[in-house]
C-alpha cells in the first residue's frame, strides 16, 4: 500500500514536449513510473522520447485512449488554470501541478470550481509525490528514498529532498511523500493527506515537514488530536524569519498571531508531537 | 507588488472611487504650488511602501502654505523605516466625521477572496480587532460567482452604517471589487474610508497590492513597479535570478531551495550566530550564478563567514562541487566559506573540495557549527 | 404529510413591501400560512400588515431572529438572481420565485451555483406551492383544493388552477400542489417532484400538467417508468400549438423532435400513463 | 429579440469577428451604390428575421453591377414568408473553400449554454444532424466559469479542422462567447463560418437573438428592435399587454394564463374547429384590458365565433363577469361569444351573463362546442 500513486498509476504528463516536461518525464520513466500519455495541443499524433510516449491534442482524447487515471502539469504558469481545468473535466481523480508562478486567483478559482468535483489537486509549486518502487510523479529524486512504513508530507521542495535523504542514511523506507507545494493557494493539504496516511496500513509514522505563512500547521495540529493513532513528527522553517511583511492592516485582521514559527511549533508540540530543530534530528525521533 | 498611495489613488480615480484632490510632488516648489491650488490646508504624505507611516512623522496637516512649505522640507528626503522620502503627496484636507474601514483581500484559510469592513477605521483598527473583533466583518467571497449585491448591503448594514450611505457605499465596494478583480490585486484597502462633514463618503488612504504572478496579464501595471522602494540588494538578487532578502547577522548563506534556507538560518540561529541574508538560489547550481551571488552576499561588509548548503538531488553533488569550485576561481576572498552537500553523490562531491580553501562538512549541524564558530572568531 | 411545504413551514417574504408582495402575503396569512418574516433592504425595523409580520434588511437576519425554513420571492426581475443567491447563501432549504421575466443567464448562473448546494428552488415564474389546509406559498388560490390524496405537479399557473377546481367539483383532495413553473431555466422539475410524492405516505396518485417545449415530460416519462409504483395521470397543453418558431439551426440540433405535444404525449402514454383530453377530464382517469 | 442579420453583422465587427465588407441598402440606388464600392461581385440579401430565407429567393448572388441592380429589384418590397423585405445587405462576394457551423446557445436540457460547430456548415446542417449526429460537435459551458480554453481547443480538434486555423477559430469562438455573455444572447450562431480561398476564416452569416428579459441591463441593443419584423397584431399586443399570436382558424380565444389558453385552442382542435388566435390575458381580467383585446380579435375579419375561457382564482368569478360585461358595453358586434367562467364564485358570475347576447357556460366542453357549432354556422 501506498498513498495517491502506486503501481497502478497511468500517468499523463501535461507539457510533455517543453523543456522541463520532457527532461522529467524522462526522469520519472527511468524510475520506471507508468507514464502513458502526454498533452501539448498542436503535437497530438507525435511521439516523444524515442517512441515510447504518445503526445494528445487535449487531455479528454489521451484519456480517452490510454485510460490515464493521474496528471502531472509542467505548462507555463499561465495556462496552469486552463490546464487543470481541462484535467478535473476529463475526470482524472489525481491531478498534480508542478509549475511555479500561478496567478493566486486562477488558482482560488480552480480551488472553487474543485469544491463541487472529487479530483484531487497536489500543487501548485510543489516537488510532487514519491512512492519509492512504484511510482514518482514529479521532480523529487527518486534514489534519496526506498520503501517503507514512514509517510512524508511537505511544503517545501529540496527541504523535503534532505528530510527523505536523512530517513535514507538511517535506514528509514518511506511509504509515500508527498510535497504539497507552498503556494497559499493550493490543492491538498496537510489534514488531507494526513487522514489518508491514517488509514495507509503500510503507513505507522507520519513526518510532517512545514513552514512560516498561513495557518495549516495548526489545523493539522487539531485534526492530529482528535482523529491521528499513528506517531507524527514535525520539522518547521522558519524561526529566524523576521515577522513577515503584512500585506495592509487587512493581513493582521484575518491572521491575528498565527502564522509564526512559534505558533506552529507550540500548536503541535502541545498535542505531543515531537518537532526537530533541524531536518537530520527528525529520525532519531522516529519511534515506529 | 505594492503601489504607491499615489499610484493606488490614480487607480481609484478611474474607477471612480472618491479620493481627495490633489498631486504627487518632488520638491518643495511643487508642494508650494499644489498647496495654493488647494487652497492652503493641505496633508503631506511621505510615498514609501512601509506600514506605519503616521507615527513615523510621514504625515503631516498644514494649515498654511508657508506650513505646507515647511512640513516638505522636513520629510522629503528623510528616510521612514530605512526608505529614503522621494515623493510626497499633497492632497487638499478633508473634515471627517467618521472613519471606516474596508478592505478586499486574499485569504488563505478560505483560499477565497475576503471583504472586511468596520466602522472603527483609522489608525487603530488592528487594536479593534484585537479587542473587539465582532466590530470587523468579514465576508467571505466566491470566486467564481464574485460579490452579490446583497453582500454589498449586508457590509452595509453590519456595520451599522447610516442608510442614508447605503447606496454609496455599496458602490464603492463594488468598485473596489472590480480593481481587486480586472488588476488580479492580492490586496485592496482603504483606510480610513472617511465620511466628510459635507455627508460624502471618500477615500482618504488607497492600498494596493497586485499579484507578482499575474504581471503578464497587466504589462502596463508593471510599469509602476517602484524600483526605490525595495533595498538594492534585493533588486541585485532579482537581476541576477536568486531570491534575495538582507538580515541583521554576519553569517552569509547560500542555499537551494526556500525551505532549505530557512533551516540553515534556523540552524545557526539555534547555535548562538545570526544570518547576514536569505538567499535561495533556485533548481541546480551552475557556476555563475554561484558567483554572482557570493558577490552579492560579499557587498555586505559585516560578513564575516558563508555557509553554501545544496541539496544534490536530479542535478548530483559532484557536478554541484565543480560549479562552486569554477566560481571560487573567479573570486578572492579571506572570509571563511564553508560548504555542505548532501543527496546523490554527496561524499564524492566533498572530496573535490577538500584540497580548497573551501571547508566541507557533511552534515547541517557539523556545517552550522563551523559557520558560527569562524563568524565568531572573525568578531573576536 | 405532504411535500416541500406544510404546517412547519415558516415562511419568509423577499420583496415582501412591494404590491405583489404585500397583496399575497395578505393572502397567504389568511389561508394561516406560518409566516414570519418579510425582508426588503432598507426597510429593516418596520412592521407590515397591521403590525403581523416584522420586516428585516437582510434574509440572513430575518433567518437568524425568526428561523425561517422557506422563502418566497417577489422582487422585481432584475433582483431575482441576487434574492436567490441571498436566500440560498443564507442556507434556507426552500425557495420559491414567484417572480417572472428573470433573465435566463442569469437563472443559469443560479442552477449551476445550486448544483453543489442543498437548497431547493421551485420556479422562477411560477404560482409556487398549495398544501391544502396547512400552507400556501405563492399565488394559488387557496379555497379551490382541499386536503386529500392526489399530488399535482404544473408547468403552468392558470390551467394548474382550474385542474384543481376539477379535482375539488369531483370531491378529490390535493396532497400537495406544486406549481414548477414554465421558464427554459428553473430549479425544480417534473423528475424531482415525482421522485418526492412516490416517497410520500398521504399521496396515493399524482397528476402531471405538462406543455409544449423543453423535454422534461419526456424525462419524467422515463423516470415514471422506472421508479413510480403511484399512478400518474397527465395533461399536455399545446397540440394545437404550430410548430414552433425555432432559433435558428442550434434549436433544431439541440431538440432534435423532442419539445412537440405530440412526442410528450406518446412518451408518456407508451409506458402507460393515461393522458386527459382536456382539463375536466382529469379527475376520471385517476383510479386510487 | 431577434436581430437582423445586419445588425448582427455590426455586432460582430465590434467584437473583431471577421465579416465580410458590405453594406444595408434600402433602395435600388443605394444596392447600385454599395455593388460599385464592392467591385460589382456581389451578394445580395434580403433582411428578414425568418429562416429558409436562401430556398426563398431571398439570397442572390450577383456577377455585375447591371445584375445586382436586377436582384434588388427582384427582391426589394417581396415578400418571404409573409413578412415584407425593406432592407437588403449588400456584401462583397467571398470565395469558400469550407463551411463550418458554429453557435452558442441555451440550452434547455443541461440548463447551460451549448457550444456547437461542424465542419459539414451550411444549408444543409440540419439534415447532418439527423443523419450523421457525431459531426456535429457539442459542448457544454459552466455558467459561472465561462468557456475555458481547453474547450476551445477541443472543439477545434474535434471537427477535424487544419491545425493551421486552430488559433483564429479559437478566437472567434472567444468572441462569440463574449457576444453572448455580453449581450444576454440566448443563440449566435454563424452558418456558415467560411475559409475562404484566401485561407481567411470569415463569418458569413450572423444569427443573434438576445433575452427580451434581459433587456434593462441594455438598452442602446433595446434601439435595435425591428417593428417591422413582426405581424402588426402581435405588436398591437404587446402594446396593450396581452401575448398575442396570430393563428389560422376562425374561432377567437381570450383566455387568462398561456397554459390554459393552449389548453382552449387543443380542445376547439379535438372537436373539429380551428382557433383564429392565442391571446393571453394575463392576471386577472379588467373591463379596459378585455374590450381592448376583443377589439384585437375581431380585426381579423375571418373571426366566427368567439370564446372567453377565464379562471378566477383570487379575483373572483362574478368580478370578472362584471369586467366583461363592462367591456361590451363599448362593443357593437354580432359575432356569438361564448364566455365560459371557472373557479371561486363561476355560478355568480355565470348568473350575471345570462340576460346578454353573450353565451354563458359552465364546463371548456360545453364552451367550445357551442364555439365550434356557431363558428361551423357562421361558414356555412
Amino acid at each position: 500500500m501506498s498513498i495517491l500513486v502506486n503501481k497502478d498509476t497511468r500517468l499523463l504528463v501535461q507539457g510533455i514536449t517543453g523543456n522541463e516536461g520532457l527532461f522529467h518525464t524522462e526522469q520519472m520513466l527511468s524510475y520506471k513510473t507508468n507514464i502513458v500519455a502526454g498533452v501539448t495541443p498542436g503535437k497530438g499524433g507525435d511521439w516523444v522520447l524515442n517512441g515510447k510516449i504518445p503526445v494528445f491534442d487535449s487531455v479528454q482524447s489521451a484519456v480517452d485512449v490510454t485510460g490515464a487515471n493521474a496528471s502531472v502539469i509542467f505548462v507555463p504558469a499561465r495556462f496552469v488554470g486552463d490546464a487543470i481545468f481541462e484535467a478535473v473535466d476529463a475526470e482524472i481523480p489525481l491531478v498534480v501541478c508542478i509549475t511555479e508562478g500561478a496567478p493566486i486567483q486562477d488558482m482560488m478559482r480552480v480551488k472553487q470550481y474543485l469544491s463541487s468535483r472529487s479530483t484531487r489537486l497536489i500543487g501548485p509549486n510543489c516537488p510532487g509525490l514519491l512512492t519509492p518502487g512504484e511510482a514518482k510523479v514529479g521532480i523529487i529524486p527518486g534514489n534519496i528514498a526506498f520503501s517503507g512504513n514512514i509517510g512524508v508530507i511537505s511544503r517545501s521542495g529540496t527541504l523535503t529532498y534532505e528530510v527523505l535523504y536523512a530517513l535514507n542514511q538511517n535506514g528509514m523506507g518511506v511509504s509515500t511523500c508527498v510535497g504539497i507545494g507552498g503556494d497559499p493557494v493550493k490543492g491538498m493539504n496537510f489534514v488531507d493527506c494526513l487522514e489518508l496516511f491514517e488509514a495507509d496500513a503500510r503507513t505507522d509514522a507520519v513526518v510532517m515537514i512545514g513552514e512560516i505563512g498561513g495557518n495549516d500547521e495548526e489545523i493539522a495540529a487539531n485534526y492530529i488530536s482528535a482523529n491521528m493513532t499513528k506517531p507524527v513528527v514535525a520539522f518547521i522553517a522558519g524561526i529566524s524569519a523576521p515577522p513577515g511583511k503584512r500585506m495592509g492592516h487587512a493581513g493582521a485582521l484575518i491572521e491575528g498571531n498565527s502564522g509564526t514559527a512559534q505558533s506552529k511549533i507550540q500548536a503541535l508540540q502541545s498535542i505531543g508531537v515531537k518537532i526537530a530543530r533541524y531536518p537530520e534530528e527528525i529520525p532519531g525521533l522516529i519511534t515506529v | 507588488m505594492k503601489l504607491q498611495e499615489y499610484q493606488s489613488k490614480i487607480l481609484f480615480t478611474m474607477y471612480n472611487i472618491p479620493v481627495p484632490n490633489g498631486r504627487i510632488a518632488e520638491s518643495i516648489g511643487e508642494v508650494k504650488q499644489i498647496s495654493e491650488e488647494l487652497g492652503g490646508r493641505v496633508v503631506i504624505k511621505a510615498q514609501v511602501l512601509s506600514g506605519g507611516r503616521g507615527k513615523a512623522g510621514g504625515v503631516r496637516i498644514a494649515k498654511t502654505i508657508d506650513e505646507a512649505e515647511e512640513y516638505a522640507n522636513q520629510i522629503l528626503g528623510k528616510e521612514i523605516y530605512g526608505m529614503p522620502v522621494r515623493k510626497v503627496l499633497v492632497d487638499e484636507m478633508i473634515s471627517i466625521d467618521k472613519e471606516i474601514y474596508l478592505s478586499i483581500a486574499n485569504d488563505r484559510n478560505s483560499q477565497k477572496p475576503i471583504l472586511m469592513a468596520s466602522s472603527f477605521g483609522g489608525m487603530d483598527i488592528e487594536e479593534v480587532s484585537r479587542s473587539n473583533p465582532e466590530k470587523i466583518v468579514k465576508r467571505v467571497i466566491d470566486p467564481l460567482l464574485g460579490l452579490r449585491d446583497y453582500q454589498l448591503r449586508d457590509v452595509a448594514i453590519n456595520i451599522d452604517l447610516d442608510r442614508d450611505y447605503w447606496q454609496d457605499f455599496s458602490t464603492i465596494i463594488h468598485q473596489l471589487w472590480k480593481v481587486y478583480v480586472d488588476c488580479d490585486a492580492t490586496l485592496v484597502e482603504v483606510n480610513p474610508l472617511v465620511i466628510t462633514s459635507e455627508k460624502k463618503l471618500t477615500a482618504l488612504d488607497a492600498k494596493v497590492v497586485l499579484d507578482d504572478n499575474a504581471m503578464f496579464r497587466h504589462p502596463n501595471l508593471n510599469d509602476l513597479r517602484d524600483k526605490d522602494a525595495v533595498p538594492p540588494s534585493e533588486t541585485q538578487g532579482r537581476k541576477i535570478g536568486v531570491s534575495f532578502i538582507k538580515m541583521e547577522g554576519n553569517i552569509g548563506c547560500l542555499v537551494n531551495g526556500a525551505g532549505l534556507a530557512m533551516a540553515t538560518m534556523d540552524i545557526i540561529k539555534e547555535l548562538g550566530g545570526e544570518a547576514a541574508n536569505f538567499l535561495d538560489i533556485g533548481g541546480g547550481a551552475n557556476a555563475k550564478k554561484v558567483e554572482e551571488s557570493l558577490r552579492l552576499i560579499l557587498s555586505d561588509e559585516k560578513v564575516k563567514a558563508i555557509l553554501i548548503n545544496v541539496f544534490g538531488g536530479i542535478t548530483r553533488c559532484d557536478e554541484v562541487a565543480k560549479g562552486i569550485l569554477s566560481a571560487f576561481k573567479e573570486i578572492q576572498t579571506n572570509i571563511p566559506i564553508v560548504v555542505r552537500l548532501v543527496g546523490t553523490n554527496d561524499k564524492e562531491g566533498l572530496r573535490l573540495l577538500q584540497d580548497t580553501e573551501l571547508i566541507p562538512a557533511g552534515s547541517l549541524l557539523e556545517a552550522a557549527t563551523i559557520a558560527v564558530g569562524k563568524a565568531g572568531e572573525g568578531k573576536a
